[in-house]
């Protein structure tokens, strides 16, 4: 938490287009990405922005599949603020925050297919892999979104499969080949405070932002999802040169981040 | 793309779902509500407040706390819903607390808390947009001060057609793009926008367009409405 | 909440004879039923007692059953009080008064044997109906049991059996008659405050009642349940008799409110 | 019906079950403890209070507040009870408050707290109406201020017989009608009351009848109790 | 609780060898063992030392193996306080001093090999059978960790196991022997309050110690768990002798109490 | 017992595991932190405090109150652990809590509270002492006032052998003994003391001097780490 002052001052700098660490106003923090930072996990990947700390982890385990899609492996995503990573955050069920960021994050993989689920099917109508993605904000300076974005699909292409034995039963140390990736997904996130809009802030601007708006990029250049955060507003004719801006810097991230 | 395309329901592309329905004071015990049937979605808003806030520290000096919560009964959908909160409906309250919060005013009512209760009766896609339409109904009942009303619609694609307010039939067609939107009116302010589904940005452009005029249809309705209760009230 | 000046007003007025919208003691306001009410529910009804609304709805699902009753259906009926229903509820886990409810209610219907639960049964020990019955207060104005027991009874007669395919899974839209209904029951409530009983108090009057005795009134005059609820007392005396006048009232819903 | 007809405990109809047996003082660190037995159930109860209320803001200025809860241990029963309340606890906790509420002289005590912990060591049915004779003997124990005690017990009809305090065998019997019940001797008001299975209200009548004698058994064997710990406590 | 005076007058009075009760220091009060105390419990006892009062039932039920042992019984242990076993006590989920006594017992029960786990298999890899252990306090007056561990002992030893028919379920009232019963093991606790190490303290005594060392003996003498619990700490060279002690007197426990 | 064994990954018997690695301030958001990693357990421990106590209730006038909370991170162990408290990691919590209530001068900050987090990042045995050296680092990196860090970790026996520090292959032989442990250097305090495992007297005699010797070991490195971000800070 910061001062009403340093609110007001950090807020009049960002409508002159001007930022606390001298960047752009579209320009981001370094950007540091690690995959394979958790020996028991299927996946995984830190992520550093600035000194904003994400790390995403792969869990792979045989289920039984949803009735209605017999054939497809399951995804399940959850976000967790550690409760270290901001003064903000108490340990406790899962808050509204911690869900929206999971089910955004969890939209863009699905949504743009990222995971050809039906080649986790094990077994029809019996047995499918389910994919348990776990992400957690270690420590928070801005911009967990665009963050934990890019330690899910870094954690999903660092995945490799266990090996089943004939009883569907998880042989330890031997693996099965890599996640059937068929696309590349970064969910990136536009903040807007008053009529300013820009990428990337860190924790101190992110308390003076109006609103975001976080769209899921495809590398083919689809958008897979949309969504409008936060209590504030985007006017009508921002929404789509917001998005052909974040198209752009999506299908760079993708080149840079996720390969 | 042909506006001859006749919907599975007999729509044409812009046309909502009908009967599109929006009927006040439902709750009688409430300060205000609503309810919103567009085709066989059904959602009842009903606002408590401006009131107490307890427990105490949740009191803001200067304005009032909005507090919202959606909820699905356990009948309104074809695979019983479990009672109680999930994912889905805590981060759906909490899209629409945040869209209500630009334009409730809310410093005109400090120390208090304004409660906002959403029940989906009936489920068809489109519960959350219906749901922001009848919360800002309920509040206009409940005479809160507002800005303006909030009209909620989406809009999408199916099978390559730019339609509004789909239903769940549509929502569930392969390759279907679903787009929940709310803006208001007077200042154009988007203030919900969510998106399922795969989409260029050309077909976003016409999709929200679809979606917005869809929201002017509502909001001529949101106003009638409340006229044909309050009759001068908005026009002061 | 009604201020302890009003209260004091309403329970003179009654301990008179006497109530807030000129009704006699014993006189309902208006009841109005309507069946069908939910499109997704396999049965369904909304009750209204003056303002007083509640909605039951029925669902069905194939299960299987407890071990002790390899051959029956399962019943299972819960209430909630919509948080929009009065200014007193909060949303949350169900609370005593929730549990009360749907327990009260449930066991009319469950000791009333108001369903033939063996043919509710599929497959002996391994597959059955689950009926579950869920109670809605949209808007209390008092006298919720009783609104709640029609519009329970109201939403069983109306449920249509959906069909089942080979592997005993739901066809969509294809149904298979009606629920095996033995017997109509309803649960009616007498109210007393002071000295005097009564029936259908309204929201006002219900805060000055001291004590309410519900009884399970079944089509062939039998009684199947009774509770004596809130804090306050009945004159034993008083138990018969107005077990009696339930009764009367009660065969009379039967033939006015659920057929 | 016949008087002679013996149960499957060898009772008549109109006995409690043996041993009928009350013990005070079971819980030395509880401010009034009672326990309870009925044949194989047995009940412990015991009380704390007037206390300090919290949080604060449940005080009532201007009586105490009663709480109570009852609780089955897990290997009371024949199948494990998971530990915790659940939704018949919850219910029973309300009755037994409900009743207690009619004798405890709660405005000597305001803005303090009274708990009641019942635990349901043993069950063989009948184990609210145990729990409520138990707890009045644990207020009275603990020195609270009463009209009266509570007695409590349940009546019904087993293969057609009108019985007194069923046993759980009795009470699975098929067409049984198990009727627990309770009530004030000094002023002959009814404060449990609650009945399963199917009757006429001539049966009930006579059940009622039933179970009334058998809760002045108790209430002496509850007076002779308090007696013998206090000597002449009830006859100031 | 206790005033400040009373506390320090009690830890003078400890620190100066003497107790409230004049007991020596490591003197026990008197042990009451009772068994069967829990008819519809496989097995039961209640264990009193001095007004201390626990009782601990077993409950066995036929469940699956987990996946690592498939040819082995189950043992899952919880301990509760009771409500009304102190003033310090509220009703609600296991706080984390109910946590640490039922890990603790189990410890000792497990870790000792006391029951041989694979006699209580079924059919390997389906059915095998599961012992609950619930505690319960009933009255704390101190050293709740010894009456836990000789309650449970003693209960386990009072177990005859539910004989089960062709389709496993339980036949009532048959039996089939008793637990395979391999060593016995009481858990026994040294307290520690200035410089003075002493056993067995009542409620007020307790108030004022600053640590407590729980070990498991087992019957031929070895140690099999060990546990440090409370905010203060042993001297690093009064472990071990403090060990002996408790041996010994662990194998004098189960000689008089663990019959 | 002879001191040539070779253990499953090379160590001798008194050897902590490679790498055995600290490394301060790595929650740059919290007051202090500290990372501890032994060969491939890696446990994280950050700090925030001394702050308000939310709610006042539980504020102490004479000092701050402690609060701990240990948690393993689902992909932490080999099967994906459910994410929340479970009784183990609640048992954990308390025992590192009261280990550090040792050393931490609570009564240099009256009415606050001191929070310690820890957060398990990767499983492979010990963590608990992993977390509980972590933790006494991250509070002195918040600069919290403290009679001394507290160092700790395992030993224990395998396959016959005292060991020190063992990994999970070790910890998982038929027979071993494992034995958290953790003390105090400066006043020879044992403030972390279990085992699992059926020992002798004997040997519990020697895992213990085997355990403090490690612990030694990991004093120096707790004191360099921060002599190195701090300079003299140890040493006025």
């Amino acid at each position: 938490m910061i001062t009403h002052t340093a609110m007001e001052f950090i807020k009049k700098k960002l409508c002159e287009g001007e930022r606390l660490d001298d960047r752009k106003l579209k320009e981001y923090r370094e950007i540091v990405i690690e995959r394979g930072v958790g020996e028991n996990a299927e996946g995984s990947a830190r992520v550093k922005i600035g000194q904003t700390e994400v790390i995403a982890g792969i869990k792979m385990q045989v289920g039984e599949p949803f009735k209605d899609t017999p054939n497809e492996g399951i995804l399940i995503t959850s976000a967790e603020f550690m409760p270290f990573s901001s003064s903000e955050v108490e340990p406790g069920p899962p808050t509204v925050d911690e869900i929206e960021l999971g089910r955004v994050i969890d939209r863009g993989i699905r949504e743009g297919k990222v995971i050809d689920l039906e080649k986790l099917c094990i077994v029809e109508g019996e047995k499918v892999w389910t994919i348990f993605v776990d992400i957690y904000l270690v420590n928070d300076d801005g911009n967990m979104y665009d963050a934990s974005s890019l330690a899910v699909m870094n954690a999903l292409m660092d995945v490799k499969i266990p090996k089943l034995d004939e009883n569907y039963e998880i042989i330890e140390g031997e693996f099965n080949g890599k996640l059937p990736i068929r696309h590349k997904v970064v969910s990136l996130t536009a903040y807007k405070v008053g009529n300013v809009i820009f990428y990337d802030p860190n924790a101190k601007e992110e308390e003076v932002v109006d609103a975001r708006l976080t769209a899921g990029i495809r590398d083919d250049g689809k958008i897979v999802s949309l969504q409008k955060g936060m209590e504030g507003s985007f006017k009508y004719d921002e929404i789509i040169p917001t998005l052909r801006e974040l198209k752009e810097r999506g299908l760079e991230f993708i080149g840079k981040y996720v390969q | 793309m042909s506006r001859k395309f006749i919907r599975n329901d007999g729509r044409k592309p812009e046309e909502l779902r009908r009967p599109y329905k929006i009927k006040l004071g439902v709750v009688p015990r409430a300060n205000g509500s609503a309810l919103v049937q567009s085709g066989k979605t059904i959602v009842m808003a009903a606002v408590y407040g401006p009131k107490k806030v307890i427990p105490k520290h949740l009191e803001d000096q200067e304005k009032a706390i909005l507090r919202c919560r959606y909820n699905m009964i356990t009948f309104s959908v074809k695979d019983r819903k479990k009672p109680g909160p999930d994912k889905r409906s805590a981060e759906i309250s909490k899209l629409i607390e945040n869209a209500l919060s630009n334009v409730v005013m809310l410093e005109e009512y400090p120390r208090t808390a304004i409660d906002i209760y959403l029940e989906v009766i009936q489920a068809d896609a489109g519960t959350r947009v219906a749901a922001l339409t009848a919360a800002s109904l309920a509040l206009a009942d409940a005479g809160i001060a507002m800005k303006d009303l909030i009209p909620s619609t989406a809009a999408g694609r199916v099978n390559g057609h730019i339609v509004l307010d789909l239903n769940k039939e549509e929502e569930d067609v392969e390759d279907a793009i679903d787009l929940p939107f709310a803006y208001i009116p007077s200042t154009k302010e988007v203030v919900l926008l969510q998106m399922d589904g795969i989409a260029d940005i050309e077909e976003i452009e016409e999709i929200i367009e679809m979606a917005k005029k869809g929201c002017d249809k509502i909001y001529e309705m949101q106003i009638k409405a409340i006229k044909e209760k309050y009759g001068s009230y908005l026009e002061e």
